[in-house]
């Protein structure tokens, strides 16, 4: 018997969560983009987890693409931050807020 | 032909697995990827032109090049449209048991393809062909945006839109939740760079990163959802999906949030409230003709996938979505007309107004009815060609200031200054407000007409009310357009403004969006005919 | 907008039933309007004139309409039929009857009375242009036989409308169209489902879908609350632009703000586009439950008549206490029409007529005051009948049409109304003829204060009406006369449609009584 | 969903479990709560490799090679190669707060989020048909199984993202560019600063001095709790 | 013969439309004589119709003749026809007299007006509605008869319009009559709901419920009561004498205010099916002529005192319909029509004399300078004041006896009447006829200032020469055989005998038996005939020693009379303020209520706008908040739904 899948599944979500936090409460874009990849990894946890469970490749599959979502994504989210502090300092979100109302 | 006949294969049952060594590769139905093809094969070969060929920077030649590839990729469409719809209403006569709507058994005119990872049916057809338009009108507006603004340095802006439109186009024709999401990513990704793509833009940039972070939180919502219904369904082929849940009734509440967690993805693409937040700051930073491809193309992709979504893979939960989808309705069409009404720059008006656009189109969803799919698609095709057509007034009134200067004050006098100009805004915004006789009035009737047909009275109600408070924000920029006469009328400076002049590609632009609403709401028939053979069979 | 549209549907007309007058009614205004948005914006007197002759030539179309319109027949006359949005049902289908022949023949005159009669230098063009879309939608509103058509000239109408108070209005213009314009889509809201939710009822018996309102009309597919509902979902986009009390504070502003063609149109002809619906699509679509809810429009409608009458006795602007006093008009016709009676109905329709008639001329006459002191306020005009003995004479004439003066033709419909509303509602049509006493009291006030006494200040030197604007009165007065010393002609067309439409009502409510 | 059915897994698997979820539970507080933003990359590799633990003890060997290989390999390397060339190391929590209730109400939604989750997972969260792509526990090993997948069900997606790779790429290109002179819309922003800071000036002034020694109370509060946390 | 009715109103039609259009034109004199001759015409084809009348007999003498279907709807069907028969007849015939006499007096009186050929196009239209309202078949014809005459009236009273008083007056009368009007509207409807039908002959045939006859019959005298100034209505009329004076004659007194009674006796038969509405009237109407006489006792200005005498021979009037003495009130209108029309024309012709002064203490021995004026006025005031054998004894007289028979106590007061009548009107004769000469210390400022203020030009001499004079013969002629109709009216009804009463013989057809005369003695008869003519005798004779040298005797001018009970006042804070007050908070309430709730959604959008920008803070990090609230709600949905 191995470990049941829900206690993978209640990690991630756990996981999930404090990705959200860490999105919800930190300035830094940097630190708030990490957080969205724990929400990411957390979502990897869980498809790998149902892979298991339905004993099932496709879950496994679908993780390879979210990872390369995560690698473009990151790439593009990046170079929006490296654009935006090359010609500013700092680097919390909160420094940006002339759009707003 | 005949490539089309062998493609009408039944969507893929799961086979028993094959010995490891010797699977065969899938067959690849390239007929019904050419406009992919042609558009993301077009920016490739854009961008390998710019690099080997090209000496200096040659926008004229760019934009030529990107107009020429949308309307090739254009060609194979209305060909397979006249397929279709061939097939569509042979199968219309046969009755409505073939044609059944949210029928995980694939009949008739629509097909599958690559091994059931995408749809060939007349709502791809459709929206693949409103892209394409998209495109080709954002692609005009912003020729003149980026010589005026002296941003065009490569073929960068050219790509990034083909690219984009290529990833709505594989949201409408994608049939499994990951291919969705893939082109979600597809499309979301150019637009922030898109977004930033002013090189002295501020907010641009500052735009691109609230959009880039909401962005990368609402996928990993969205992406949630997707491994939750793939543990609940054991499949994340929409088709699969489907037929799982017309044989299991019982639906258990992990599926059910994955449900609503994908109903937050495609909310927050569209700007559904509460999901809204990004709409009018990115709207309003990003440059003009952006934010219009933008508004467009994110809307039709988006809503594109979630019909398809929750039309085929979750029409029989359409009970338990349909509230969500009401309150997200309601929602957006009272917060999206009501601070639209506060709002003092005209692109954040036009941002919340589109939130209150979406809330129409979400009541046409809600209604969860062939008739409110199609009330959708004529929705969101009319909308998109008001919208551009509003967006290439901004982006030329936005001239003078480089785009900056967008407040209601800013547009005094607009209608001395350039009174055809303003006529054009006049006509596109009171084709938004719903005024009878546009395309916008065709689009608010359709959807409000199948909400009325699922007897959703009281939605529909609000829905025009909604429109009655958002009349008046149209009303307002067409208020100060109209006024302020004699202001600074013997003002030679300001009536002659080079600035103010739409170049020769935003005047097409002007016209094609012109000829759009005013052509789909003085005779409607066609389009609506459209939006519907588009329905027949998803 | 609609030209191509019209054109279309004119090609077919042609080669079916020869001339298609009711699609020219409707085109020939919208074309007048493209030429004149073609012409330079110098021409000044060119566009005035194609402009008039544009609207001369729709109201010979009407004239021609009159004399060839069958008396004695309550039916639908003249009917065009060509299918507009297939897939929708929905044709491009108009048709004529009593009620609605003489607003039409309203519209052929009092447009272009109001391009001639008040003078309007500020953009010339657009201001001529958007009058002649205005009236291409009041046409079409009133000949529309079908919902969805009408519906969209019901809505078209607020465009030009907007633009003539927002643009050549005075005061707080800005607001008064704005307001005008919300507050009426508002009230479309409701119609605009109740319409759909007919229509898709209907369909729901098994009937293909359509818009047509001959076709619903026969058997509506719905009944008992859901009718009730239906009907007051009409009932509140009519009573906003009836208006009924509580629904009717735009038009005080709209009326006040717009500039005198403005006003004479408002009056003249958008109101009767409350009513005309409530006729036309409320009792031909709901019988019972116009019936049943009779009472609660006819409370409105009284409350209306004596509510607007004290609130006109006490204004200070003399456009403003004829838009009040349009609040009054405008109940007697309701309250005729939901008296279920012949009388009572051709009362209101006539009634409709007379109030166009001769509220568009208190409008014009005022406006003529105000281009010549720029006032509006009574308190600032006196003594006007000695330096203006002959605008003096013709605003009493008018003034004692609106009073309802025997003789006149403001008292065929009162009477009409009272007499007819006196059997079904005797206590509320008791109110009602008090609501007459009221008439006379605020016109006289404002005629006594403004006409009366000694010209002082600015008044002195005020001019009496010239040639022009004589002209313009003329055919208004003869109307006003005329219609009332031998108004037979008019009721003779009438009678037979609005006999039909009680049948119809009657026939229903009958047949729900007896289930 | 007890977590006394770790006993009856062995104890292999459970001590796997065990440890790979404090490796990732751990490192992903700590990206949430590290103040110095190097601090959170390296908590992040934590959970990276956490996850990667996991995946191997759900036999997706391929899958916790890429996670360490691209993820903590690359994507961090990206991310700290920023943090330093932006020079952005800082503590990004030392400003006074201006939206005063987001913490708690941020931790209370999610938590409410993470509540409704575990609530409807409670019964079953697994329920959907097996084996639709292909048993996971076949014959052939899970490379073989994977690229199987991969390149027949999930050819369409695999060669879509080589367009997101093209994005990138463009993406960058186009985002390096530099820029000459200064915003045009500089003006604006400027504009709307003062604004806000008139606005901000002429709240103080209409507050209390009770209000603003309690919003200063706050701020240091803040503060000492942020230094808490950092010690 | 008898289709010349046709005639009878078409004739100053004709006048007023050739005087509409080319009055101008036509100038001073000449447009007053083609009103007049038209005014002449219109008697000629009366006398005409009278003689084919009386060609035919009995219950034949009710002719009508169609000219063209008016209105129809449904069962309404109205047709404009008139309707001649004795009582309609007789109407037309005092009525186009009268009226042809002050027409041509007018042509005089008027002489030198800058308006004066408007003058006329007023007095043609107003002859016109009037022919129209006693012609009338129908209820609703007469009804266009009826508001006619009272926009005429209107037009007339405020002809003088620069005058604040006469415009003011002019928009009372209207507005009061119009009070009246809603009576007579409802009466139509209420017949029109009952019978199906206005025509008079239909009404007047069909049986009725007590209650519907009381109803139309009560309603009828609403109507009657506005324009027959009744109480509480009367109290246009004393103010309507800002107008002309011959306005005054023709409208205000001999035609137009008649038409009350004319309408109750057209409708006879219903009144006799109403006793309860019978005695309403009758009550009234002595009311009215007690009350008015009183204030007529007090009264300074001439043209007043005939008002208010009018107002209470009204009541006389009145008070004959209510006791069922149909033909007695006819008869009455009719010498009231002579005496009254001459007194006033007499005292237009004093005004015109005196330069426009109208108050009585400042006149005085007049007989010397215009006799012909004074000698028909004192007819004139014979009898009014019930004098025999002047008209007025024999009409008052039968109305008398007509109210003793109803009841005692109405003969009483209409004997009071009679005694103040008397009273008053000698005190008027004696103070402007007789007496010393007052006007020479009457201030000459004011005169002049008032004869400017009059807007009624005079010619240069006229203004410096302030000797009263005799006014020209166009305005003594009517004054003249004003005179001898006042003096032998009597004759017409003659109370000796059935053979004498040739008007009662003659309105027979119309009212039928008159239940009086069958059953009253002889004796009592005469009784009441002595007591009557004492009681003239006694107030004439109180009136002409008191009055013989005073001017101001305050014990008998209490200044409640003088100030006609404060009826203004009173109608003023009872009525008109208040509901001016309504009409203010109305307005109040449509400001700030109604429209405030319309206003009131705008503010609250703009406010709910304005609430949720704030949360758009700019902030990513709540954007995303946001993002996670709706996660939260709609999971939260999801929870309810699958496991509540």
């Amino acid at each position: 018997m191995t470990v049941p899948v829900h206690l993978y599944l209640a990690l991630a979500a756990a996981l999930f969560s404090i990705g959200a936090v860490g999105l919800l409460v930190r300035r830094n874009v940097l630190v708030m983009f990490m957080c969205v990849e724990l929400m990411l990894n957390a979502v990897n946890l869980t498809f790998v987890s149902f892979a298991r469970e339905l004993n099932d490749i496709g879950g496994q599959a679908l993780v390879f693409f979210v990872m390369v979502v995560a690698a473009a994504e990151v790439v593009v989210g990046l170079g929006v931050i490296v654009a935006i502090f090359r010609r500013r300092s700092g680097a919390t979100a909160d420094d940006l807020h002339i759009l707003k109302g | 032909m005949k490539l089309l006949a062998q493609t009408q294969i039944p969507v893929q049952v799961p086979q028993a697995t094959a010995p490891a060594s010797t699977f065969h590769l899938p067959h690849v139905e390239y007929s019904l990827l050419l406009p992919e093809f042609f558009v993301i094969g077009g920016a490739l070969l854009l961008l390998l032109f710019s690099a080997l060929v090209v000496k200096r920077n040659r926008t004229t030649l760019y934009t030529w090049f990107t107009l020429i590839t949308l309307a090739a990729a254009s060609v194979p469409l209305v060909y397979r449209w006249h397929e279709y719809a061939k097939h569509a209403k042979a199968v219309a006569k046969l009755g409505p048991a073939v044609s059944q709507f949210g029928s995980p058994v694939v009949a008739g005119p629509a097909t599958r393809g690559v091994e059931g990872a995408i749809a060939n049916d007349g709502f791809g057809i459709f929206l693949v062909g409103l892209l394409l338009a998209i495109a080709f009108m954002a692609i005009l507006i912003g020729d003149g945006w980026l010589r005026r603004e002296k941003q065009a340095r490569g073929p960068e802006f050219h790509v990034l839109v083909l690219l984009a439109t290529s990833g709505a186009m594989i949201m409408a024709v994608g049939n499994d939740l990951i291919v969705t999401f893939l082109g979600l990513e597809i499309l979301s990704l150019p637009l922030f760079v898109l977004a930033a793509f002013h090189s002295r833009r501020a907010l641009g940039r500052e735009a691109a990163m609230k959009y880039f972070i909401l962005s990368a939180f609402s996928s990993a919502l969205f992406l949630y959802g997707v491994a939750l219904t793939y543990g609940s369904t054991g499949s994340t082929n929409l088709d699969e999906i489907g037929s799982f849940l017309s044989q299991n009734v019982a639906t258990s509440g992990v599926l059910l949030a994955g449900v609503a967690l994908l109903l937050i993805g495609f909310g927050f693409k569209v700007a559904a409230v509460p999901f809204h937040t990004w709409a009018p700051d990115v709207y309003q930073g990003s440059p003009s003709p952006v934010s219009g491809f933008m508004a467009a193309a994110a809307k039709v992709g988006a809503f594109a996938g979630m019909l398809r979504v929750f039309m085929t893979a979750f029409s029989t939960l359409r009970l338990d979505w349909q509230p969500l989808v009401a309150v997200l309705a309601v929602l957006s069409l009272i917060v999206g007309a009501v601070m639209a009404a506060v709002q003092t720059d005209v692109k954040r008006m036009m941002a919340y107004s589109s939130i209150s656009h979406a809330g129409f189109m979400l009541v046409g969803l809600q209604a969860g009815t062939t008739k409110g799919v199609a009330s959708v698609l004529e929705y969101v095709a009319i909308y998109s060609f008001m919208l551009l057509g509003a967006f290439a007034v901004i982006t030329v009134a936005g001239g003078p200031s480089h785009d900056v200067a967008q407040s209601v004050d800013d547009y005094r006098g607009f209608a001395r200054k350039r009174p055809g100009l303003a006529l054009l805004f006049t006509i596109f915004l009171l084709a938004q407000a719903g005024v009878p006789l546009t395309g916008g009035f065709i689009a608010k009737f359709s959807v409000i007409a199948a909400a009325v047909d699922a007897k959703s009275y009281a939605l529909a109600i609000l829905a025009m009310l909604s429109a009655v408070v958002a009349a008046f924000l149209y009303l307002r920029i067409v208020l100060a357009m109209y006024a302020g006469a004699g202001d600074e009328a013997d003002d030679a400076s300001v009536l002659k403004d080079p600035a103010l002049r739409p170049s020769r590609a935003v005047a097409v632009a002007l016209g094609i969006a012109l000829v759009v609403t005013v052509a789909s709401g003085v005779l409607p028939g066609p389009a609506l005919d459209l939006a519907r053979h588009a329905t027949l069979a998803f | 907008m609609s030209l191509l549209l019209a054109a279309h549907a004119a090609t077919h007309v042609h080669a079916a039933t020869g001339f298609p007058i009711l699609t020219a009614l409707v085109v020939v205004p919208a074309i007048t309007a493209a030429i004149v948005a073609l012409l330079p914006k110098q021409r000044l007197d060119a566009i005035r004139l194609v402009g008039i002759l544009g609207s001369v030539a729709t109201a010979v179309l009407a004239a021609y309409l009159l004399a060839r319109f069958k008396t004695g027949n309550g039916n639908y006359q003249f009917v065009t039929d060509h299918v507009w949005i297939k897939s929708f049902g929905i044709h491009w289908k108009l048709g004529v009857d009593g009620i609605s022949l003489f607003l039409i023949a309203l519209t052929g005159v009092l447009f272009p009375l109001s391009l001639i009669g008040p003078v309007e230098n500020d953009n010339v063009k657009s201001y001529v242009a958007w009058l002649l879309v205005l009236e291409a939608a009041c046409m079409g509103t009133f000949l529309a036989l079908d919902l969805f058509v009408f519906f969209v000239f019901f809505e078209v109408v607020l465009v030009p409308m907007y633009f003539l108070i927002a643009n050549w209005g005075h005061g707080r213009r800005d607001y008064a169209a704005m307001k005008f314009f919300l507050y009426t889509l508002a009230g479309s809201a409701f119609l605009l489902v109740g319409m759909l939710a007919v229509v898709f009822l209907h369909a729901r018996g098994a009937h293909p879908l359509t818009f047509d309102l001959v076709t619903l009309a026969k058997d509506p597919g719905v009944s008992g609350s859901t009718a009730r509902w239906l009907f007051l979902a009409f009932a509140v986009a009519f009573a906003v632009k009836v208006p009924l009390v509580p629904l009717h504070t735009w038009l005080p502003d709209a009326h006040t703000e717009a500039p005198t063609a403005g006003s004479v149109i408002l009056a003249g002809l958008l109101l009767k586009m409350g009513t005309y619906g409530l006729l036309r699509f409320g009792l031909e679509l709901f019988p019972k439950a116009a019936h049943d809810l009779a009472p609660l429009m006819i409370t409105l409608a009284v409350i209306g008549i004596i509510y607007g009458a004290a609130i006109a006795a006490v204004q200070r602007d003399l456009k403003r206490l004829v838009a009040y006093s349009s609040v009054a008009h405008l109940g007697f016709i309701v309250l005729g029409t939901f008296a279920f009676t012949s009388q009572g109905m051709s009362g209101g329709v006539i009634q409709m007529i007379n109030h166009g008639v001769s509220t568009g001329a208190l409008f014009l006459l005022v406006g003529w005051i105000y281009e010549r002191r720029h006032t509006r306020a009574i308190s600032e005009l006196s003594g006007l009948q000695k330096v203006a003995p002959v605008m003096a004479a013709m605003f009493t004439v008018v003034m004692l049409s609106s009073i309802g003066l025997p003789g006149l033709n403001g008292f065929v419909g009162e009477f009409l109304v009272l007499i007819g509303s006196f059997g079904p509602h005797r206590w509320w049509a008791v109110v009602a003829t008090f609501g007459v006493v009221l008439a006379a009291v605020y016109l006289l006030w404002a005629y006594q204060r403004v006409f009366h006494g000694e010209p002082t200040g600015d008044n002195e030197k005020m001019l009496d009406l010239n040639l022009r604007e004589k002209l313009v009165m003329v055919p208004l007065l003869l109307l006003i006369v005329g219609m009332g010393v031998y108004p037979k002609p008019v009721l003779d067309r009438i009678n037979p449609s609005v006999d039909r439409l009680i049948h119809h009502v009657r026939v229903a409510t009958d047949a729900e009584g007896a289930k | 969903m007890h977590l006394l059915s770790l006993l009856a897994a062995t104890k292999a698997d459970s001590l796997t479990f065990v440890i790979g979820a404090v490796i990732v539970l751990g490192g992903a507080l700590g990206v949430v709560l590290s103040r110095n933003p190097v601090h959170a990359a390296l908590m992040l590799v934590q959970t990276l490799f956490g996850v990667a633990v996991l995946f191997v003890a759900q036999g997706a060997h391929f899958l916790a090679a890429v996670q360490v290989i691209v993820y903590a390999g690359a994507i961090v390397v990206l991310f700290l190669f920023v943090i330093m060339l932006l020079g952005v190391d800082r503590d990004d929590m030392v400003a006074a707060e201006p939206l005063k209730n987001q913490f708690p109400v941020a931790v209370i939604v999610v938590a409410i989020v993470a509540a409704e989750l575990l609530l409807l997972g409670r019964r079953q969260w697994t329920t959907g048909t097996p084996s639709v792509v292909g048993a996971l526990r076949g014959p052939s090993g899970n490379v073989e199984q994977l690229a199987e997948a991969i390149f027949t069900r999930y050819l369409f997606a695999f060669e879509a993202t080589s367009v997101l790779l093209v994005i990138a790429v463009v993406a960058a290109v186009a985002l390096a560019r530099r820029a000459d002179g200064t915003d045009v819309d500089a003006d604006y922003i400027a504009e709307v600063e003062a604004a806000d800071a008139a606005l901000a000036a002429e709240r103080a002034g209409a507050n209390t001095a009770v209000d603003e020694l309690a919003a200063e109370e706050d701020s240091a509060e803040a503060e000492e709790s942020g230094a808490e946390v950092t010690s | 013969m008898i289709d010349a009715a046709a005639f009878i109103p078409l004739c100053p039609l004709v006048g007023f439309t050739i005087l509409l259009f080319f009055g101008k034109r036509i100038g001073d004199p000449l447009s007053g004589w083609i009103a007049t001759t038209a005014m002449g015409g219109a008697f000629i084809s009366a006398c005409i119709t009278f003689a084919g009348l009386l060609q035919l007999h009995g219950a034949e003498r009710h002719h009508i003749q169609k000219l063209f279907t008016w209105i129809s709807a449904g069962s309404l069907h109205v047709d404009a026809s008139l309707l001649v028969d004795p009582l309609s007849v007789t109407m037309v015939l005092f009525i186009t007299g009268v009226g042809t006499l002050i027409h041509l007096y007018s042509v005089g009186y008027m002489h030198g007006d800058e308006k004066y050929p408007k003058f006329f196009v007023y007095l043609n239209l107003f002859a016109f509605s009037m022919l129209m309202l006693v012609l009338g078949s129908s209820m609703l014809v007469a009804f266009l008869g009826w508001e006619g005459v009272g926009a005429c009236s209107y037009f007339l009273i405020s002809f003088w319009f620069d005058r604040p008083t006469a415009a003011a007056a002019g928009k009372k009368a209207f507005v009061t009559n119009r009070v009246g009007d809603v009576g007579f509207m409802l009466a139509m409807s209420l017949t029109f709901v009952t019978i199906g039908s206005l025509d008079f002959t239909a009404l007047n045939q069909a049986p009725l419920a007590r209650a519907t006859a009381t109803g139309i019959a009560l309603l009828l005298f609403l109507g009657a009561a506005g324009k027959s100034a009744q109480l509480p209505l009367y109290i246009w009329l004393p103010d309507a004498m800002e107008g002309p004076t011959p306005v005054s004659a023709l409208i205000h007194a001999a035609t137009m205010v008649t038409a009350g009674v004319y309408l109750l006796c057209r409708v006879a038969p219903v009144l006799a099916q109403a006793p309860t509405a019978s005695t309403v009237i009758a009550i009234v109407g002595v009311a009215t002529a007690f009350v008015a006489a009183t204030i007529a006792c007090a009264q300074n200005d001439i043209k007043k005192v005939l008002a208010y005498s009018t107002v209470s021979q009204l009541g006389y009037m009145m008070l004959a319909v209510g006791c069922g003495a149909y033909d007695a009130a006819i008869f009455h209108m009719v010498t009231h029509a002579f005496f009254k029309a001459l007194m006033f024309l007499g005292a237009g012709s004093v005004i015109h004399g005196m330069h426009h002064e109208q108050d009585m203490k400042k006149m005085g021995a007049l007989r010397k300078f215009m006799p012909i004026t004074a000698y028909t006025f004192i007819i004139g005031w014979l009898s009014i004041a019930g004098v025999p054998p002047f008209s007025g004894f024999w009409s008052k007289d039968e109305i008398l006896l007509a109210a003793y028979h109803k009841s005692p106590i109405l003969w009483a007061f209409g004997l009071i009447t009679a005694l103040l009548t008397a009273y008053y009107m000698t005190r008027q004769v004696r103070l402007v006829f007789y007496g010393e000469q007052r006007f020479a210390r009457a201030d000459h400022n004011e005169h002049a200032a008032d004869a400017e203020e009059a807007e009624h030009a005079h010619d240069a001499q006229h203004e410096a020469d302030h000797t009263p004079h005799e006014s020209p013969w166009v305005m003594t002629a009517p004054l003249v055989v004003l005179a001898a109709l006042a003096a032998l009216g009597g004759l017409l009804n003659l109370p000796f005998s059935p053979r004498f009463a040739v008007l009662s013989h003659f309105l027979h057809p119309v009212f039928g038996e008159s239940l009086i005369e069958a059953h009253s003695a002889t004796t009592l008869k005469l009784v009441l005939v002595a007591v009557t003519t004492l009681a003239a005798l006694i107030g004439v004779a109180y009136g002409w020693n008191r009055w013989s040298s005073a001017t101001d005797i305050p014990a008998l001018e209490p200044r409640l009379l003088a100030n006609a009970y404060e009826a203004d006042t009173i109608v003023d804070t009872v009525v008109v303020r208040p509901s001016r007050a309504l009409a203010e908070a109305s307005f109040a309430v449509d400001r700030n209520v109604v429209d405030g709730a319309v206003n009131g959604v705008a503010t609250l959008v703009g406010k709910g706008g304005g609430l949720l920008r704030t949360a758009q803070t700019g902030y990513v990090r709540s954007y995303a908040l946001f993002v996670a609230g709706g996660t939260a709600l709609l999971l939260a949905w999801v929870v309810f739904r699958s496991v509540g």
